[in-house]
């Protein structure tokens, strides 16, 4: 078999995986057609409920992608300003970053043979 | 770049066959003596360069075309590369001229001598070859600098 | 130590051409560093290849004696022509930088984060 | 002085200490002791190449191909420059 | 013109013909848009052939060697001991790299001719396209250092050109000029270590420089330039940052190619760690210090793609920490390189998932580059906030989008799993807590595609994008291309791995026989 693929611990086999998956679906829509059928469109039941205010238009409910994630980054402030502060966009800092390097390896690689 | 004063480009005028035989004596002689075809044809686009600095860029793309220029240039690298083509017979850049009499087929005598034109194969072939397309290359990137430099002073269109 | 000044100097190039690289705020002052630290380059290839005494190593109306090494020439030749060429590209970029932004500062860069 | 400038003055000084060290323990400037290639070239390239410039003759011969190369980059920087300074940018 | 003939050639040839049909392109301008876009298609295809030609053979019968400007096998002058000539050696690494470099040129091919149809000066698209194909090729089968040198310049003038291509945006020059600062620097650290080497031994072939190394202080000093520079080159933190300002302003195309030339310069780093110091450098010292790079990388990378707004950016952020996971694989492996038994338990293996994982790497950040050049043809902007309800108008894009994120983000059975999970193994028998960081960088990915995802496809249908339309056919033909690649390689990881990956590993670490091969006995 072509697709089983051998680690040094174990295998993986993506058809095998994929079999897995359609017997999970399988019984995912088993149960669901176990609900109930009182489900009929055109009434109230289709409505949100937004406890008694008015539904907002489509167009103002999608979510725009600085708004998502708020909270990860309001938890995260303290690293991401850090972070954002060592991303200048600046060509000094890229060729200053690559001497830095250079230099650390130095001492690293050459004084590793001497000490 | 605009028009420099009238001694400049008399000067210019003159200077110029001295500087372009100068250049091309080096692309040709470039298997004999110091030289060869990147050098001698940063000589003759120098001079160029000069009659452009003279006459400013606009005056001097009305005698030489820019496209004109690109078209030269790849000229020469199509000689350049065919001429490695021919050797493929043998391998790609076999020298496949020298040595076989004929054609810049001669062989030196060993050790010091006058020098021969007519030795070193392809060699010769490819100094006019790349020659050609470093003139044409440097005059062009001149050129069109300077012509973007004159166009950007008199601000043309803005389209940031 | 002493014998060795040529590749000394080509290490003060380099070192000077980081420098303006790493301090200089003008990015036509960058691209002159990134030139310097190409001639430095150029200069140690060529120093690699001299021979003390020795002679150009070309045939046409020799004096006879030794001649220095021809391969560190030719990659010096290969090295200046594609230093040219960058300094071409980089210098017409700088133009259009300065016609875009109105400065040339690095810092004033729009790429930023 | 900023952390910044510290940090580029003080990497700055390491590299140029270690590129020196190097540079001082090269071999001995204008004393080469082994060179195969070049002694090889020196001595073959009239025969092989029939050219008196051995510099003409490692650029066009021995290592032709880096010269393609170096032709190739001159053009690609033509072109670009050409490209950067073109004026109408759409049809 | 025989079948030998051309095989024997061809390493030339792949170099040759596109830099001839690049030479030509000015001089057909003349002859109108299609014959040029025909040129342009007809040499990829030939060459993507011939490379696929020539990978068979070498997978099939051993590495080939090509002399420029010799008979063909007279690797050294008849009866001397070092090479003059400039030589090409394609074993499998370089066969597998090349691989992956025509396929991205062919998809890139494809996917230009309707994206920059409004372009001006197409020809000269063409043509620096067809000079970076040739870069890439360069590096990948010399064996000269200053060659390599050389189509390294090559290869980054190219770009720059291509890079700054659209330069009536506002932020292309820039990026172009940060790209090209950064290329030349390193190029020109590579070639002091150039000198440095040549200097001492009088050789620029890296099979003999390998058989003469020593390992003393000045080529410790040349190993450390030449790591610098091509780890700034492919983008390893903290040198990373010139990576999103290029591939965000780059056309579509051209940041796939750029992607691939980044793994171009990944792999010029593997043959300068393997091949030319291999087992005579400290190998520990090395292996921790990309083991090192490949962590801060990955997670560097990951979290600042989380809060981009910029959707080319984002996919370049994470571009960035793919890197990692094959500096780290890598890493692993060469530090374990002087012990051969547990080299041989997982060593090899994990060498085997960072190089499998570069060519999966390839073909998903290709998808994502071009699925945002998809949206940037349609509605005109890189923003994601002024982005929503895609899906509906773009099916095929959408479901291309959803595939390229689930493969980056290692979601089975997709192919960036496969090799993600070699990865995972191997590395936690070495040390479990880069494991775990590793997996956890993949949750975050996971995180920040869905961020992109929700963004830009998901969401009711917003007004002002009611007439916009799915893409032309030809830009759909080479995202599909490369999403049933992904597809495929997940559904067959082990095809992939014995008959791609392990004679590529198996060239990259067998450091005497590259030396034998070129200079015998």
């Amino acid at each position: 078999m072509q697709s089983i693929l051998t680690t040094p611990s174990g295998y993986w086999d993506p058809l095998m995986w994929l079999f897995g998956l359609a017997v999970a679906i399988g019984f995912a829509l088993f149960i669901r057609s176990l609900g109930q059928k009182s489900y009929n469109k055109e009434t109230d039941q289709t409505k949100p409920f937004i406890s008694g205010n008015p539904e907002v238009s489509k167009s103002e409910s999608h979510v725009k992608a600085s708004n998502l994630y708020w909270g990860f980054m309001e938890s995260l402030k303290s690293y991401y300003s850090k972070i954002m502060r060592f991303h200048t966009g600046n060509v000094n800092d890229y060729v200053l970053l690559l001497v830095f390097v250079i230099a650390v390896m130095f001492l690293i690689i050459v004084l590793a043979g001497v000490i | 770049m605009s028009e420099m004063s009238k001694i400049v480009r008399s000067i210019s005028n003159l200077l110029l066959p001295f500087i372009l035989i100068y250049g091309f004596y080096i692309i040709l002689h470039g298997h004999l003596t110091p030289g060869g075809g990147f050098q001698g044809g940063a000589v003759v686009a120098s001079g160029l360069v000069m009659v452009l600095v003279a006459y400013g860029s606009e005056r001097f793309a009305s005698w030489v075309k820019e496209k004109h220029l690109s078209v030269l240039e790849s000229i020469g690298a199509l000689g350049f590369i065919s001429l490695a083509f021919l050797g493929l017979s043998t391998a790609f850049f076999y020298n496949f001229l020298a040595g076989k009499g004929g054609l810049f087929g001669d062989i030196p005598p060993e050790g010091s001598n006058p020098g021969a034109l007519n030795t070193a194969g392809t060699l010769p072939l490819m100094n006019l070859a790349v020659g050609l397309k470093v003139i044409a290359g440097l005059a062009s990137i001149v050129l069109v600098m300077g012509l973007a430099s004159h166009y950007f002073k008199q601000g043309g269109e803005n389209d940031t | 130590m002493i014998h060795n000044i040529p590749y000394l100097a080509v290490v003060a190039l380099v070192a000077i051409g980081f420098w303006a690289m790493i301090f200089r705020k003008n990015l036509i002052k960058v691209i002159i560093g990134i030139a310097i630290i190409e001639s430095g380059v150029n200069f140690f290839l060529v120093a690699l290849g001299y021979r003390s005494g020795a002679y150009a190593p070309i045939y046409t109306h020799a004096p006879s004696g030794q001649m220095v090494l021809p391969v560190p020439q030719a990659l010096t030749l290969t090295s200046i022509v594609i230093g040219v060429a960058v300094l071409a590209l980089m210098l017409s970029l700088a133009v259009q930088i300065y016609k875009k932004q109105g400065t040339l500062d690095t810092r004033k860069g729009v790429l930023k984060k | 002085m900023s952390k910044r400038d510290l940090v580029g003055v003080i990497s700055l000084l390491i590299l140029i200490g270690f590129l020196g060290l190097g540079a001082a323990s090269m071999r001995e400037f204008g004393v080469v002791d082994r060179a195969y290639m070049d002694d090889y070239i020196i001595s073959h390239s009239q025969d092989e190449v029939g050219a008196n410039n051995a510099v003409t003759s490692v650029v066009f011969d021995y290592r032709g191909f880096d010269t393609l190369g170096e032709a190739t980059i001159l053009f690609a920087a033509v072109v670009g420059v050409i490209v950067i300074f073109r004026r109408e940018v759409h049809e | 013109m025989s079948i030998d003939w051309l095989l024997i050639h061809s390493p030339a040839l792949i170099i040759a013909i596109p830099l001839f049909a690049a030479f030509t392109m000015p001089l057909i301008k003349k002859l109108g848009n299609k014959t040029r876009n025909g040129v342009a298609f007809a040499t990829v295809l030939l060459i993507e052939i011939l490379v696929i030609m020539l990978a068979k053979d070498v997978f099939a019968s051993g590495a080939r060697s090509y002399v420029f400007g010799a008979e063909p096998g007279l690797t050294l002058p008849s009866g001397y001991i070092v090479p003059i000539r400039i030589l090409f050696h394609v074993d499998g690494m370089s066969a597998f790299m090349a691989i992956i470099s025509a396929t991205i040129a062919l998809v890139a091919v494809i996917y230009s001719l309707k994206f920059m149809e409004k372009e001006t000066a197409l020809d000269r698209y063409y043509l620096l396209l067809l000079l970076m194909m040739v870069g890439m090729f360069g590096m990948e089968f010399t064996a000269d250092l200053f060659n390599m040198f050389v189509f390294l310049e090559v290869l980054s003038i190219a770009s720059c050109g291509l890079v700054a291509y659209r330069i009536h945006l506002a932020d292309a020059p820039e990026g172009a000029l940060k790209f090209m600062v950064i290329s030349s620097i390193g190029a020109l650290m590579v070639l002091l270590a150039t000198g440095f080497l040549y200097g001492q031994y009088d050789a620029l072939n890296i099979a003999q420089l390998a058989k003469e190394l020593q390992f003393n202080f000045i080529d410790k000093i040349a190993l450390v330039l030449l790591l610098g520079a091509f780890a700034m080159k492919c983008g390893s933190f903290p040198m990373h940052q010139w990576v999103p300002d290029t591939y965000s302003v780059a056309p579509a195309p051209i940041s796939i190619l750029l992607v691939v030339s980044t793994q171009v310069s990944l792999y010029a780093l593997f043959r300068v760690v393997f091949t030319l110091y291999g087992i005579s450098s400290n190998v520990v010292v090395v292996g921790w210090y990309l083991i090192v790079l490949g962590l801060s990388t990955l997670f560097i990378g990951v979290t600042m793609a989380i809060p981009q707004k910029d959707i080319k950016r984002l996919i370049s952020y994470l571009g960035v920490s793919q890197i990692g996971y094959m500096l780290i694989a890598v890493g692993v492996g060469f530090s374990l390189f002087a012990n051969p038994v547990e080299f041989e338990i997982y060593g090899f293996r994990a060498i085997e998932g960072g190089i499998f994982q570069l060519i999966n790497d390839s073909m998903y950040m290709g998808l994502l580059f071009l699925v945002s050049g998809a949206l940037y043809y349609r509605i005109g902007t890189r923003n994601l906030d002024s982005m929503g309800g895609l899906a509906r108008p773009m099916k095929v894009t959408s479901i291309c989008f959803l595939i390229g994120s689930l493969a980056i983000a290692g979601i089975p059975p997709f192919n960036g799993f496969a090799s993600k999970f070699m990865i995972y193994e191997t590395v936690y028998r070495f040390n479990p807590i880069i494991s775990i960081v590793a997996m956890l960088v993949s949750v975050l990915t996971l995180a920040a595609m869905f961020r992109a995802f929700s963004a830009a496809f998901m969401g009711p249908s917003l007004p002002e994008f009611k007439e916009v339309r799915e893409v032309p056919k030809s830009m759909i033909l080479g995202m599909v291309i490369l999403a049933s690649i992904v597809v495929f390689f997940g559904l067959f990881p082990s095809l992939i791995v014995d008959n791609l990956v392990e004679p590529a590993v198996r060239a990259l670490i067998s450091r005497p026989s590259y030396i034998i091969s070129l200079l015998g006995g």
